[in-house]
């Protein structure tokens, strides 16, 4: 396959199109602005629908309406605009609606600035909307993930009829690298629960995330909660990149773990032992191999960009067993490789591994 | 003997969960009327508000989608998109629509969004217990208002049909009441038509009904039905804000 | 080997583009390439800078904050960026329009009169192309013959009536450097 | 003379079809249904024109008409 | 001073007005109505303003314009109106505007029903908006601190110049319990920084969240982490309730603190050495006294009403001191006194120390 | 000699970020003009929206508040309301103002909200580079319309004085443009009007004043100006589509 | 002590002001009270019920689900909660409307024609009272003093006037449970 | 004659004055200012009749007229 060098938007906008996404809802905001853009571009060649939305608030319904319909839709924002669809994002999860949801973020809070930032992690994998929900939060790292990841958001989000999102950045997003794009998917098959007309079934299909009942609602939680549990069971993705011989693992994800690839590879130079643990997939996160690397006595840095999210669950995977620093960049600044190099040599001077 | 007046297919046989008298009732039948006129049951898609006809999924036998308080017009955009040949329809009041749901529902008339919303307007708040609307009308009490809406401090209600109409999106707009059988039968007639536009594909298409909340105004149903016709429609005049016939001129 | 470059200039001096050619050209040479933009603070208007990174590995940080080499078009850009350039690495600059020199010890430093050379072609627009000429000249990140191939993927169809003139001006960059 | 199908469990005792009736002929039932209302009943069979003000007055679309 | 039976509700509303509170602007969300609805007849009477906004992305905005023009303002709302907040809260939180939250949470995700819940505790405490910032949250347990706390939220928020919320749900909203409500706060003086007109300053007041030069937004984060450092020193609040001797310390908060309560003296009367620790404030966490007691060799359980949510905060905070055990109950139906009384008791059977 | 034309004293002397030739410049001048014009600087508190403008703040020596993109006019409602005696004004754009925010305008609008609002029609999305915006002409071609906006799937733009003129809260509304010297005065006029009204207490103000997007239209400043009385005036026309007299009679 | 009850009946029958009786009854008795209202799941119309709890420590749980005792104004009501309620525990249940005798042993029973007494007392309304009279006579969680102070306070001053009725049809119920 | 003062560093070359002002008296410099644009000059002050259209129409209050 031909490789192609592509700015991360834009690679993953095609990506979408290429997994058969033909429903797009957007609204414009620096730094995804690339996305619909390419989207207002392509979509008409594939016969897809680019609307843009009057607001993110309505942009998310109308992907909660197309997905419901039984159509690969998606939304893409940035953090301000994702914050705005909160709500309808507890909706799509309450009413168990595949969507892709993308995530370009920036710095904030409020209105911010257009650097990259990591500080939308608890926002991405703990629920910023109301009530007891999940989404499947991929982070890409490199163009190719960008490609390679929306196709496969797109798939679980159906298979487990579950929002997905993107959690990308500023960098992640105006970067461009060679990537290769898979074939385009052939059509998809109608779904039997969405709402397409009846036509000719017996029972209408509803889509809803109404408990109006008492029981009605812990039945539907009650469900949710089962399929997460599948989901913690089966889509745990991640990278460990010389995990095996470290002392000391770096656990960082998308553009961070860059800047910290950068610095581990002068570090292995020198002969050091460090290696790179990077979550792939923020929700479900995983837990079982820090738990496992934790009961080996490795010692842990996590590198972030946010005053420390991802460092919570990292803490909370590896417990009592192993000793967790952290290194975080506030937002409007990105670490660099020099930063990350001392702060890590530092560390292990200080435990005496140097 | 034939039927004179029958139960419409397009409806379940649940009871409804409104009060006695509430005339959410009445335009539901409208609604499945409409659709069993046109035959279209099989390729009918409907987005319930959130509001008292919150559960309106129950209470038609079509495909469904509930939509976030406001977001009906949203919801339904994103369905029809998917599905250009389906007939898809909102229904809204007027906390939904006019109020948080502004946005909404201009910019999917001005885009021309080939749906059908039916807007029920009865000038209150009835789901969460009686509230100020942005159709209660000058003086009304609610427990939102419950000196009576000063309009020096809150301002004054919305007429949603005139304002949409100056917009180049609409197809059709209409506002009627049902306070007597005959402005119910000149109500059902404008539902239809607005389904009628959808069908043939000419546009965004609103018909706003004119309804009573006997129980959060505080009134007998018979009584409430005379406010709507004594107190409401003077503000609300009815009458067609936009015809097909308009249309065609306009896109000329 | 990695080789982490950044380009800097007024925005329409092509600085972006001739960032985007070597990191095609690399990815046309079987590396890993990464090309990242960077617009100043400024929201409209002013200076803009890519990081571009060459490497036999996987790339890791796309933002190159210790270059191997720097062309610089205008002078905020080289002032910015000077001392930053690794030990042993390379400052290409536009003296066209840059009238000082680089405070700068332990580099390699070319002064190129790019913009006076592109007048000489007739066309302003490709003094930015006789200053990756000179920069490739001294690094030799990738061979001229990958621009070729990269400017025709990097410039749109209706453009690439222009190529010769771009790669005249590669040349003049070339040789400047060869002396 | 037309015949009247109402549904006892559907209606509310709302008193609308009463008032709609153009011939006065409605009225609430003693008894209560299963919702606990007072259902409507045609009192007087023999004086309905069929003219169906009733049904498309009520709500609860308890009321059929034929004729 | 005399006591009154009040709702929840009614008592939180008259609690803002007697704390300085004269601008209301809300919308209509069951189960908070009544605050409102007691504004909307009550604001007239101390010529304050109450207003009914179009929504409560409206309302949030309409609060950051009179907090920021140096009033005390409050909002109030339910899981997905607060949701929908969450970009305006981010915003308020990055101007540093004070202002008071309420969230009388109700099930969900999306629409939900309108039983009480936690599940809405990670938003109200690790973010539920863009970017790294925290809110004060106050989870009252009784009718009283429905007057006590927003008193004090609306303190704090003015002392920090930072968003507070109160974190209640539908049982502490609706319930009617006797209480003491305080004097009428004499007038507030204004503030230096506030949005009045320049009024012969030298310098405008400009209230804003931007930062779109890197260097002020990293500048923006630092100062407000520096905040947050001495909010968490100095505002953490909780209540001990026979820990000292308790072997086995159980962990709520609000509704589910009560629910706890009651078995825990149906135990006590057994016997058992139980105790409660119920944290006022959610954010700043009492961290530091269940580290304390974690290190006295305590064991820990975790009731709330959601799939787990606080016990990460415990788990977090006795990290590897201690165990911690989790009993949730999914949005839709409340833990009764018998069900806690139960758990409670298997968990002390499995300990050995029945 | 004495001065016929300077400095006005609300502008601070910052250099703005505009990119040369844009309106923008012209607009803010004309506002500070009028603040000046009042004597009311020291209890002026603008609201600058999300948009080109958003560092409106930087060039007005008055105070200030930076709203969230299209709550400019919820902003201005909390401050006009802790500060009824002040002068507040919201600056927005018209995707911050017709698209996102438009349920806040109608609602500050029919509210009757004292407040002025200054709304910059340019036709697009400045700040974001160039997308479409709810103003955009049919057939324009945006970032999000590269092919010309499409009214058949994506519909028409919306006149924003046509549709709050239809609310009974505003109490002046007027559309101008700054293209020429002479449209340029008669903006300031209208701008000098709306702080008038809101000094008076008559409610709230619009002034739509159509502005020109060099950069992202692609024209040198000049030949946007064209494009706006050629192409922009016939669509959005100049006028006033409430007047304080109306209001009057309409209080009666 | 802690004593718990639940009132339940149909929405209009008064329930919800019994409860809110005797919580503020308990409180003018210096007691920890709570009251919690609980609308059956139909949004409008229907069943309802309120939790009271008055107690000589401080407040728990205020949703009772294993009450101490019971009022239920209707057959529904009487129905869902007869097996909750304690062994020992009392049952008043309104015999003029539940033609049905529960079916629990280890509780007092008290059947009472609440709505009949009410009738001949001339108002309907008061049926409530009398069922409230009954439960305090069997149970003396407050005092029938303590019933009229509290009624100041719940019922609005224009309501006042009625008082003298409730209190009579209180004491009916008084006497009912002295039986 | 009227007077114009022209503040350079203001100015961003847009020539909207230029086309502006109905004499044809205005021009861009060859110079460029610290923000790097051509600023505008008067090139006949002798026909300036002070009509103030060069400054009412300049985005960035760049001239001052006195008369
Ligand atoms: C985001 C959000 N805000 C508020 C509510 C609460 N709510 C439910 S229905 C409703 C208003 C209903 O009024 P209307 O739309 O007029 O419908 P009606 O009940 O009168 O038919 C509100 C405010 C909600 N569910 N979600
Ligand atoms: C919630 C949110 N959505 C989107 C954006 C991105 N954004 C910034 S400015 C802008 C639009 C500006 O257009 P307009 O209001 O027309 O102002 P102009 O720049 O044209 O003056 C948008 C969409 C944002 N900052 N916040
Ligand atoms: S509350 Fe009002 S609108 Fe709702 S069902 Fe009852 S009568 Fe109808
Ligand atoms: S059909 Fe007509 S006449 Fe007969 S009962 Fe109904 S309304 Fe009366
Ligand atoms: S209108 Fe319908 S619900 Fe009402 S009384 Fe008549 S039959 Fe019953
Ligand atoms: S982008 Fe357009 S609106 Fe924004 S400053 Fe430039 S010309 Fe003005
Ligand atoms: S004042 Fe009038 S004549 Fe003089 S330069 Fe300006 S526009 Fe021209
Ligand atoms: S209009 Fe102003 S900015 Fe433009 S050229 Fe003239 S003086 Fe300069
Ligand atoms: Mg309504
Ligand atoms: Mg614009």
């Amino acid at each position: 396959m031909e490789r192609v060098m592509m700015k991360g938007n834009e690679a993953l906008a095609e990506g979408a199109i290429r997994a058969g996404c033909r429903f797009f809802f957007g609204y414009p905001i620096t730094p995804q602005n690339e996305v619909p853009e390419y989207m207002a571009r392509r979509m008409p060649e594939v016969n897809g629908v680019f609307l843009q939305a009057e607001s993110e608030v309505s942009a998310i319904n109308m992907v909660y309406g197309a997905g419901g319909a039984g159509a690969r839709a998606m939304t893409s924002s940035s953090s301000p605009g994702i914050s705005l669809k909160q709500e309808g994002i507890s909706y799509i999860a309450g009413a168990e609606v595949p969507c892709v949801i993308v995530n370009v973020s920036r710095g904030g809070p409020g209105l911010g600035g257009l650097t990259p930032s990591q500080s939308d992690y608890f926002q991405a994998t703990k629920g910023g909307g109301h009530g007891d929900y999940h989404l499947i939060v991929f982070a890409p790292g490199t163009g190719q993930e960008m490609v390679d990841l929306i196709g496969l958001a797109f798939d679980k989000a159906e298979e487990y009829r579950n929002p997905t999102m993107i959690l990308s950045d500023a960098i992640m997003g105006q970067m461009m690298e060679p990537v290769v794009l898979p074939e385009m998917r052939p059509e998809l098959k109608e779904k039997s629960w969405a709402t397409t007309g009846k036509k000719g079934r017996v029972k209408p299909n509803v889509i809803n995330s109404l408990g109006i009942l008492d029981k009605d609602l812990e039945l539907m939680n009650i469900k949710l909660q089962e399929k997460y549990a599948r989901i913690e069971a089966n889509e745990v993705r991640y990278e460990a990149d010389g995990t095996d011989d470290a002392d000391l693992i770096v656990v960082a994800y998308g553009t961070t773990s860059r800047v910290v690839r950068s610095a581990l590879s002068m570090l292995r130079e020198e002969g050091k032992k460090v290696g790179l643990l990077r979550p792939i997939t923020l929700w479900p996160f995983p837990k079982k191999i820090l738990g496992d690397l934790a009961a080996k006595n490795k010692r842990f840095l996590v590198v972030e960009m946010s005053s420390g999210q991802l460092v919570e669950d990292v803490i909370l995977a590896v417990n009592d067993r192993s000793k967790v620093d952290f290194y975080g960049k506030l937002n409007g600044t990105i670490p660099t490789v020099r930063e990350v190099y001392e702060e890590i040599t530092s560390l292990l001077q200080k435990e005496g591994r140097a | 003997m034939k039927k004179v007046f029958s139960f419409p297919r397009a409806m379940t046989d649940k009871r409804t969960h409104y009060c006695p008298g509430c005339t959410h009732g009445i335009i539901h039948r409208l609604v499945a009327e409409a659709i069993d006129d046109f035959g279209i049951q099989e390729k009918t898609i409907g987005v319930a508000p959130v509001g008292c006809a919150v559960l309106a999924y129950d209470y038609f036998d079509v495909d469904f989608q509930e939509a976030a308080h406001g977001r009906a017009p949203a919801v339904a955009t994103g369905i029809k998109r998917v599905h250009p040949d389906s007939v898809v329809f909102a229904y809204q009041g007027d906390g939904d629509l006019a109020s948080i749901g502004a946005a909404e529902i201009i910019h999917a008339a001005t885009r021309g969004e080939k749906i059908t919303v039916i807007f029920v307007n009865n000038a209150v708040y009835g789901m969460t217990g009686g509230q100020m609307a942005p159709t209660t009308l000058p003086g009304q009490k609610t427990t939102t208002s419950p000196y009576g809406r000063d309009t020096a401090t809150v301002g004054y209600p919305i007429r949603v049909c005139e304002l949409l109409a100056t917009l180049d999106g609409p197809a059709y707009l209409e506002r009627v009441s049902v306070h007597d059988p005959k402005h119910i039968i000149k109500a059902g007639a404008a539902i239809r038509k607005a389904f009628d536009m959808q069908i043939k594909g000419a546009g965004f298409a609103l018909v706003e009904v004119l309804s009573s909340c006997p129980t959060n105004w505080g009134m007998t149903p018979k009584d409430a039905l005379r406010w709507v016709e004594e107190k409401m429609i003077p503000y609300y005049p009815l009458g067609v804000f936009r015809s097909p016939e308009e249309v065609t001129s306009c896109d000329a | 080997m990695t080789h982490e470059i950044i380009c800097a200039g007024f925005g329409g001096q092509g600085v972006m583009l001739i960032g985007q050619i070597i990191a095609y050209g690399g990815m046309i040479e079987g590396k890993s390439v990464s090309w990242f933009p960077s617009y100043g603070p400024e929201m409209r208007g002013g200076t803009a800078n890519c990081s571009v990174v060459v490497s036999e590995k996987q790339v890791g940080s796309p933002i190159v904050s210790e270059p191997d080499g720097i062309i610089a078009m205008n002078r905020p850009s080289l002032e910015k960026f000077t001392m930053a350039v690794k030990p042993g690495g390379t400052i290409v600059y536009n003296s066209s329009l840059i009238e000082i020199t680089p405070d700068r010890s332990g580099v390699k430093i070319l002064p190129v009169p790019a913009n006076d050379i592109a007048a000489e072609l007739g066309n302003d627009k490709v003094a930015n192309m006789v200053a990756l000429g000179a920069y490739l000249g001294l690094t030799k990140v990738i061979s001229p013959t990958s621009v070729e191939a990269a400017l025709k993927k990097v410039l749109p169809s209706r453009r690439h009536k222009l190529i010769p003139l771009n790669i005249q001006a590669l040349q003049k960059g070339l040789e400047l450097a060869k002396n | 003379m037309a015949k009247l199908v109402i549904n006892e469990e559907r209606c509310k005792g709302c008193e609308l079809c009463i008032s709609a009736c153009p011939k006065k002929i409605l009225g609430l039932s003693e008894k209560i249904n299963v919702q606990g209302y007072h259902f409507v009943e045609l009192k007087e069979p023999e004086n309905c024109i069929g003219c169906a003000f009733c049904a498309r007055t009520c709500p609860d679309v308890a009321i059929e008409v034929y004729k």
